[in-house]
Order: structure tokens, then C-alpha cells, then sequence
């Protein structure tokens, strides 16, 4: 677990660890220290809750490159049943970094569609990292349209830092698959759900984001840009990437607060990482309760709410009417 | 690469062959070097000159302006510096006007401004006009000339719309209006993977640069880079632009796809 | 390649490791080697009672036959040759029946006969079973073991089959009914691209050969093939297949699908 | 013109520059030969008349292959004014073999789709012989939606031995590619006229030649595959590649009895290439023929009518019915 804790972190662990130490010391004593230790615990937790709901933007960043997150097949394999993964765009080739496929979510029949960047070496290697090319855009259209077709709810798992930036990429029109996967989703006729669960990186997040409603883990990011990225080009601002992390927010609160997020999952005090099947859960309950309420309407009232969802977003000042 | 506008009293060196140019004379050839085709970018305003019939252009939403929704550091400063050398209000005019005696709604992204970039302004006007062509059954074109795509300075606000723009241009397909791309100069990232390339036709003029990642991007990922990457042409070769059209027929060339179109 | 299906008395070589299996036991294990996982090939009416519940197929248009519409030298020995050895009419069955109690419209082609391939006979009947399955809002599953593609000796009416049955799919595609193809040891030219292609789902059992031109059409161009050329695990990497399902899970992912698309 | 001269041929060929000798040795002397020559012309032109109208299925093969026929591209140029070609499947890549784009055909707006196999070696390898890969099929499709969306007719030129046969075509799923044109064109919502120009060769030309309306030239080829592939798969029955083209029946008359073709369009006396103009306008005048009824048709009509087209093709022996 080492590997997974971030600086800010640190003092509060440590001081866990020594209370943890401390109860072990005392056991020995006859004397009852219980209600120091409970006094301590309090505390510690005091502290916990107060540093764990305040954590800057950029170590949200860290924490979803550098700590073992949940990832999107972590929530597809605890959420979806009788799972059926489907492959391939039909048209030049599959990418692993979007996985696809049909399967039971409670008592619905559902699409889904998560960005994996992989657990381990190998597997970041099969899967890209998360980053998708055209292809991986296509297949997710391919199959979106299949929800379409048999009208099935579609579920999609936004965890990437950007499309694939390559030569291939390009050669093979990324930015117009991307594109054609906004056009289409924004019309799609059937209820759409995206939960954020990790990095939310510019369009290449966009590419499978464009949902009726948004969901957004705690401590996950979402951004136009790497805080990296904005700093470079700042650079005679002599801007860092923590400030620029804080300039751009990216924050799950403050996308809430422009109401591009709809909601707000909340993650378990230490965050998702550490403990994985509450996190699970509760991106299972959000969606659930989302789906119920989505797959009421009707479609034509659903995709036109969809339309008006993204055509309010923005702002600016029209000198006309103020 | 060169950002250069007619700008330097009486003549203009030629970026990409070094030869002077008398300004008027350059002018008249749409701002195409003559010795060597070098297509100059050429701004919103000068666009419109160059294609509509005169006196026949209404401007939307002229006064659209940003509100600097993020409190980002610069960000108010640069807009005002731009804003003051291009006599923009932001990176796009949009508006209503006929193209040999056609009326259309056309919109114009500037280079000049931001790197053509696309925020909150942008992208409203934008989504605005392409909904005016629906109301009105007008046909729409879209030139972009956008180094930049989403407008960094307005965060995910920038990045959201990618999605509105594209949902105005998916209602344009769904209305069966006419809707024609031109990309000029550079066309990248969030524009270029928006509306930019959602047109029924997409055009380039010589030399424009089209992608999706630009040279800042890439510079992560070490790869030799095939010969014209990105270029017009390239793209046309990877079947993604329907044509390149010189910028002195570019008129009669749309004039001919609105006609057969209509 | 091997064409070897379980005839011999008492026990059968795979012929892709050669090892001597009992007949019986490579029944059991739906003609699988149990040694290899080699998928031997599948005849029409073994396929259905592999596949279907017992009891429930109800096959349509058992008696259409060819009428050798070309006078095509040969064709009728051969055609006789093939009944005989099949004990099929031509190179396909259709019909009706329930897979764990799902009822559906079912094809499947036969390699035996002809190599698969589709003339007048095998087009009319899978167009058929896709009305009918329109008629009565069923799903329908085609299985494909077709080498050959349009039956030459059908001439033009064979290739016309490939717009018939293509223009059926389209049919199935607009009705909203859903068209699941399995392609099983090979699946070619004509057949691959007409209705074998065409459904919304597309499976393949692992060894599948899978292409538009075979062996014989390629010979024509010396290319060096790439490692496991047309093979099902190469085309689902080239993103053509949607799946690779091992013969002896098929009801059970067929019947996931039928239950999850109805 | 030499190379343009086929074996069947020669003997005419001969009689006919025979006579023009003949023509030009009695005009010097002062007795009037033109009676004599009036007759001789007239047995020339009843000889021609009945060799070409009597061209054996293999002569009219090569006739396409290897005398220099009217391509697609004199069609184009020649019938659409205000032509703007336009390129690309917005995928992959552009296809030369195709030429496709939009103009005007008479008095209509049409797209127009046309195999092109190139007339000189660098045109023929720039445009691979007029073999499509699955690039030019979705190409054609892309253009063909953009026909239905915007209800213009479409005219396509079949003039191709097939699709590409080679490992890349493979590779990005040229079956996968016809079969949706296939399919799509089967429902196209605008009309659809295929004029059959030089060689039909399976299912490459079919990936554009559904239409409402099938034209052929007379001379012109359509086959389920080439006759070489069919004697060297009939080889042991000894049969030579002319014998397969007569088995074959892959004539335009032969055709037009099994109700493949709609219409037949009569070349020029000594075949389309030997009078270019008047072969392009006869093919003109075919198709707004054709056109004049197809643009009256209620569009739900237009494709149900296709539909049954399709439909009807085929002949075999039903027994619950005879
Ligand atoms: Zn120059
Ligand atoms: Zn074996």
C-alpha cells in the first residue's frame, strides 16, 4: 500500500501509525487507557474528515495517476452481470482502451463503455494507458447505436488523460471521430449516463462523455487540459502545475457548481482506492437512481433535455440583454 | 510558422518564400502569395469582404463577450490585448449574408484572436447561428482557422463546448440544412474535433493544417513524422477533407454546392 | 485445409494434431478435439441438434432445389453428388425453433455442399426466413460455413443472391429485429459479403477462416500474408468480429444475447 | 487504332481497307467504278452488321480488357456539367478507383459514382486498375447518404474485374465493406440507376451496382467471376476460358432475359469505342430516360419497388408450388 499514499497524506498516516503503536504499547498495562485512546481516535478522525474533504486539486490529479484507483473494469466487473464484451468498429480495427460490451446492471439491460488504462505494466501497454484511438472512438459509436437500435441504456466510465496523441491517430482522424461521437451522442435515442471515475482529460474524455447526466467521483478530475500542459503554456506566468490545477478547476465541486457535473459521487473518507467495493456501490446506486428516473421519459423529451443540457452550458456576458 | 498579416506599410514579405509583396496587390489576390501560392491568413472581417456580395452581411450577436468565468490569471489582459489589435470582441463572427445573391448564415473563426480558440463566446455564437439557420431553412458555412481548440483560459466550460457546438451541427443534419466546412490556415484539437468537422463538406484551402493534436501535443510522443503530415493535402489523401480549393475560386466553388445543394 | 467430417467407423484423426479420437466422444464434445481444441467442421442438421431445443425445428422450404438455370456443364452431377452425400437439397437449411425455449428463426449454411455457396436456392431461402422472421417478430441466427461465395455455376443469379439477401438484412435492420451471424470454419467472398456480414452481431468459433478473397483469388498477387492471415482472432483484432465463441459455450452466449436484445 | 483491333475482327478489318484501296486505285482511271464500290460497300456493311452484332461472349471479355473502351471518366466529363468531385470516406482513406462526386445531368442534380480503371500505365496504377479497396466502397456510401439526405439521384459506372484482392483490403474487412453497401443501397430513400459501362466483375461491382435501374452496353460484360477462374476451377472438365464465358451467360442480352438488366444500350456498329460521342450520348439519353420516371415515384414506392427487384431474382424449382 505504501506506493499509494500521496505527500499530503503523510503526517495523517503517520500519526495513525502511531496511535496503532500506542495501543499496542499500552495493552501490556493494567491500567485501562481505553479513553485516552478513544479521545486520540476521535481526534485523529476529526482530522481525517477535515483533511480528506479538502484535498487540493492538484493531488486529486496525483491521485488518480499515481495511487491504485479503482478503474473502469473494476465498476463494469462488480456492476455488470451476465457481461457480454463486444469488439472491434466494424471498419479498421479494436482498441483495447475502451472496453465494450451488454450485460445486467440491477434490472436493467444495459451498454456500456469504459476507458481502462490498465493495472498493471502489461496491461497499460495492451490497453494504451487509456488513451484511445479513432478506432476505439468508432467502436464506441458502433455500439452506442446498437443501444440505440434496441433501445438499451447506455453506461460509460470516463478514466483517460486524452486521446491517443500519435501519428496513427491523426492519419486516421481522430479529431473527426471524435467529433462524430459528440454529434451522435448528443442525439442519441436513449438515456446516456457518464460517470467520471478517475482523470477527465479534454476531448479524448469528451469522446465518450456527451450523456444525460454526468456523475462525478468525489476526488476525480475532469479538465480542458493537463495542469501541465496550461503551466507550459503559461510559462512566463511562472505558473506551476498545482496552481495551474487550481486555476483550471477541476474539481468535481466546482464542475458542479458551472453545472457541467450533475452529481456528485461521494467517496469513502480516504477515497475510492481505499475502499473499493463501497466506491463500487456507490457509482451503482447514482446510476441506478439516474436510470430510473432517465428511462421514464419519453425519448423525444429525453434527447431535446439532452440538447438543452449542453446548449446552457457557458457563460458570457451579451451586453444586449444586461 | 507564420502569423503574419498585411500589417507593414506598403509591401509584406512573403512567409514561406521571402518575396515582397506590394499590400495592395496582395489584397486583390485574396492574400495568396503569387510567387509561390502561400495562402496568408486572412482575418474574420477581410473573410467576409472577400466572399459575401457587399452590403449584404448582418452581424449575431456582435457584442457577445467573455466573462472570464474562471478568474483565470492573464486571461483578462490578453483578451483586451487582442480585442484591441484585431477589432474583435472575441475569436468568431458569425452573422446572415448572400454569397451571389444566396443567403446564408456564415460564421468565421480568427486566427488572430486567441489562436482561434473556443470558449464560452465562441462557442454560444456559434450553437446561436446555427439555430438562426434552422429557424430561417438557411444554408451554413464555417470557416475556422483555430490553432488552438478549447480555450484553456475557460477550463472545462471551453471544453463543454466541444459538445454544444456539436449538438447545434447534429440538429443541422437532423434539418437536413446544408452545412459546408472551410478550413483555412490551421484548424486543430477542440474545434477541429467539433463542429469544424461535422460539415456535409468539408473544404481546406492549400496548405492548411488539420488535426486533432497539435505540434505541442505531439512533442510528448517521439515518432518520425511522414512526409505533409497534417497537411491539406495529407488529409485529403486520408480521406478525411472532401476537397482543397484554392482561395480565388473559392467563391464560385461554394456557390456551386449551395446551388446544387439547395 | 481439412474438410473432414466424422464418417469414418468407430474413431476420427483431427486433422490438426492427428490424434485418433473416438467418435463418439467427439460427438460429445460437439466435434471439438478434445486435444487441440481444433473445431471441425459442422453440418447443417448436426448444427441444429447441437444447437436447438429437442423437438422444436420446424424447417421451412425443404424442397427447393436448383433448376440449373444456366445449363451449367456439370452442375447437375454435381448437385446430385452432394444431395447424395449430404442427404441436403442445397447448401442450406432454414427454419424455425427455440434455443432454451427462445423461439427464433435459424439458417445455416453447409460446407459440405458446394463449398457453401450461394446460389438462386440459398438466396431465396435465407431471404425467405428473414420475412418470415419480420412476419412473426422473431430473432434470427445465421450460421455460415461458406468457402465458396457466389455459386458460379448459378452465374449472375448467384451474385444477384448477394443484393437479395443483403437487401433482407437491411429489411431485418429496419424492423428492429435482431440478426446475430455466426461464422464457423470458413466464410468468403459472396457469402462473407452479403448477409454473413451483415448482422448486428457477428460471431465467429476460434480456427474461423474469415475474408472476402480466398486462396485461390489471392494467388493472383504474391503479398506476404501477415501471421494468422483471415483467421477469426485476426479479424476480431481488425475489428470486424464482434466475439470468438468456443462451440461448446454457443447456446449459452446465444441465449445471453437473445434474452438481453429481445 | 491497331491495338484496338481484335482477332474476330481482322478479316472485316482487311475486307474494308481492301476496298479503300480498291477506291483509290479506280479513281484514277476515267470508267466510273462507283456502282461496283456501291455494292461492295453495301455486302461490307451487311458483314459488319452481322459480325458485331454476333460477338462471341469471350471477344466481348477482351473486348473490354484490352481495346480502348470509354471509361467512366468519359461518361462523367461528358454528361455532368458543374462537376465537383469530392473525396474520402471520412475514415481511412480516398480511393482512386472511384470517382465520385456531384453535378449536373441534364436538367437534374445528381451523384454520380464511377469505377475508373485509367487509361495510361500511371493512371491505371494510380487508380489500381479500377480494384477498390473497402475505402472506396465506404466512400461511395458516404456519398450515396449525402445523395439521400439531400434527395439527389445517384448514377453509378460499374466498370471493374472485382474488388481488390490483397492482403490490405483484407485487413481493413472489404467483405464487411460491400455487404453495407450492399444493404444500404438495397434502401437508399433517392433513386439509383447503375450503368453496367465495361466489365462487371462480382460482388467489386456490385459494392455500387444496386440501383432501381440496371443499363448495360451492349458489348459490355457482367459476370459472377472472371471465365479464367471458372476453367481453372472446371479444369478437369477441359474447358477453355471463351467455353466459360459462354457457360457463364455474362452477355447484356442474356442478362436482360434472366431480368438482371432493365435496359440495353445499343453501341455504335463497330462498338462504344469506335464512336465515343455517340455511345456517351446514347448512355446519356438511357439514363434521363430512366431518370424522367424514377424522380416521379413516391420515394416509399421507389424503394419497395427496388426491394422486389432483388427480390424476384433467382430461379429454382419449388416443389410445394409445381
Ligand atoms: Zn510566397
Ligand atoms: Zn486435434
Amino acid at each position: 500500500m505504501d506506493k499509494n499514499i500521496l505527500d499530503f497524506e503523510k503526517p495523517i498516516m503517520e500519526l495513525e501509525s502511531k496511535i496503532e503503536e500506542l495501543k499496542e504499547t499500552v495493552s501490556s498495562f493494567q491500567t485501562d487507557f481505553s479513553r485516552e485512546i478513544e479521545l486520540l481516535e476521535k481526534k485523529l478522525n476529526r482530522e481525517k474528515r477535515a483533511l480528506y474533504s479538502n484535498i487540493s486539486p492538484w493531488y486529486k490529479v496525483l491521485m488518480q495517476r499515481e495511487v491504485q484507483r479503482p478503474r473502469a473494469s473494476d465498476y463494469i466487473n462488480s456492476l455488470i452481470r451476465n457481461k457480454t464484451e463486444l469488439f472491434g468498429d466494424r471498419i479498421y480495427g479494436d482498441d483495447l482502451a475502451l472496453i465494450a460490451g451488454i450485460g445486467k446492471f440491477r434490472n436493467y439491460d444495459v451498454v456500456f463503455l469504459g476507458q481502462e488504462k490498465g493495472k498493471d505494466t502489461k496491461e497499460r501497454l495492451e490497453r494504451n494507458f487509456g488513451l484511445m484511438h479513432p478506432e476505439g472512438y468508432r467502436k464506441a459509436l458502433r455500439i452506442m447505436k446498437l443501444a440505440e437500435k434496441f433501445k438499451k441504456p447506455v453506461i460509460t466510465f470516463v478514466d483517460t488523460q486524452g486521446a491517443h496523441p500519435g501519428v496513427d491517430a491523426e492519419e486516421r482522424g481522430q479529431a473527426f471521430a471524435i467529433a462524430e461521437n459528440l454529434a451522435e451522442m448528443s442525439a442519441l435515442e436513449t438515456p446516456i449516463i457518464c460517470v467520471v471515475i478517475g482523470e477527465g482529460g479534454s476531448g479524448g474524455a469528451l469522446g465518450i462523455g456527451v450523456a444525460d447526466k454526468i456523475l462525478m467521483l468525489e476526488n476525480a478530475i475532469y479538465s480542458v487540459c493537463l495542469p501541465e500542459t496550461c503551466s507550459e503554456i503559461l510559462w512566463r506566468a511562472h505558473i506551476t502545475p498545482p496552481e495551474s490545477a487550481v486555476a483550471l478547476k477541476l474539481t468535481a465541486e466546482e464542475l458542479h457548481e458551472f453545472g457541467i457535473v450533475d452529481e456528485i459521487i461521494k467517496e469513502p473518507l480516504e477515497g475510492a482506492h481505499r475502499d473499493i467495493e463501497t466506491a463500487i456501490q456507490r457509482v451503482g446506486r447514482a446510476v441506478k437512481k439516474n436510470l430510473d428516473v432517465l428511462v421514464k421519459l419519453e425519448i423525444d423529451d429525453l434527447v431535446e433535455q439532452r440538447y438543452q443540457k449542453y446548449r446552457n452550458i457557458g457563460e458570457f456576458i451579451d451586453e444586449n440583454y444586461e | 510558422m507564420a502569423r503574419n498579416t498585411v500589417n507593414i506599410e506598403g509591401s509584406f514579405n512573403c512567409p514561406e518564400c521571402g518575396k515582397s509583396i506590394d499590400d495592395e496587390e496582395l489584397l486583390k489576390n485574396y492574400k495568396v502569395c503569387p510567387f509561390c501560392n502561400y495562402h496568408n491568413p486572412v482575418g474574420a472581417q477581410e473573410r467576409i469582404s472577400m466572399l459575401l456580395d457587399p452590403g449584404t452581411f448582418i452581424e449575431y450577436d456582435p457584442v457577445l463577450n467573455t466573462s472570464d468565468p474562471l478568474n483565470f490569471p492573464l486571461y483578462k489582459e490578453r483578451i483586451k490585448k487582442d480585442q484591441k489589435s484585431t477589432g474583435l470582441v472575441d475569436a468568431v463572427i458569425t452573422g446572415k449574408g448572400e454569397l451571389n445573391g444566396i443567403p446564408l448564415v456564415i460564421g468565421i473563426t480568427d486566427y488572430r484572436f486567441r489562436m482561434g480558440s473556443m470558449g464560452s463566446v465562441l462557442g454560444e455564437k456559434i450553437t446561436r447561428c446555427m439555430e438562426k439557420a434552422i429557424e430561417e431553412n438557411l444554408p451554413v458555412i464555417i470557416f475556422s482557422s483555430s490553432g488552438g481548440g478549447a480555450r484553456m483560459q475557460e477550463g472545462m466550460l471551453s471544453l463543454m463546448q466541444m459538445a454544444k457546438t456539436s449538438a447545434s451541427s447534429k440538429k443541422l443534419r437532423k434539418a437536413r440544412i446544408l452545412y459546408i466546412n472551410v478550413l483555412s490556415f490551421k484548424s486543430f484539437a477542440g474545434v477541429m474535433a467539433s463542429f469544424a468537422g461535422l460539415g456535409h463538406i468539408i473544404i481546406a484551402e492549400p496548405g492548411t493544417q488539420i488535426g486533432f493534436t497539435g505540434e505541442r501535443g505531439r512533442s510528448s510522443i517521439s515518432q518520425e513524422l511522414p512526409e505533409g503530415f497534417q497537411t491539406a493535402k495529407f488529409m485529403v489523401e486520408r480521406g478525411m477533407i472532401d476537397m482543397i480549393v484554392e482561395r480565388n475560386e473559392m467563391k464560385s466553388v461554394l456557390a456551386d454546392l449551395l446551388d446544387f445543394f439547395s
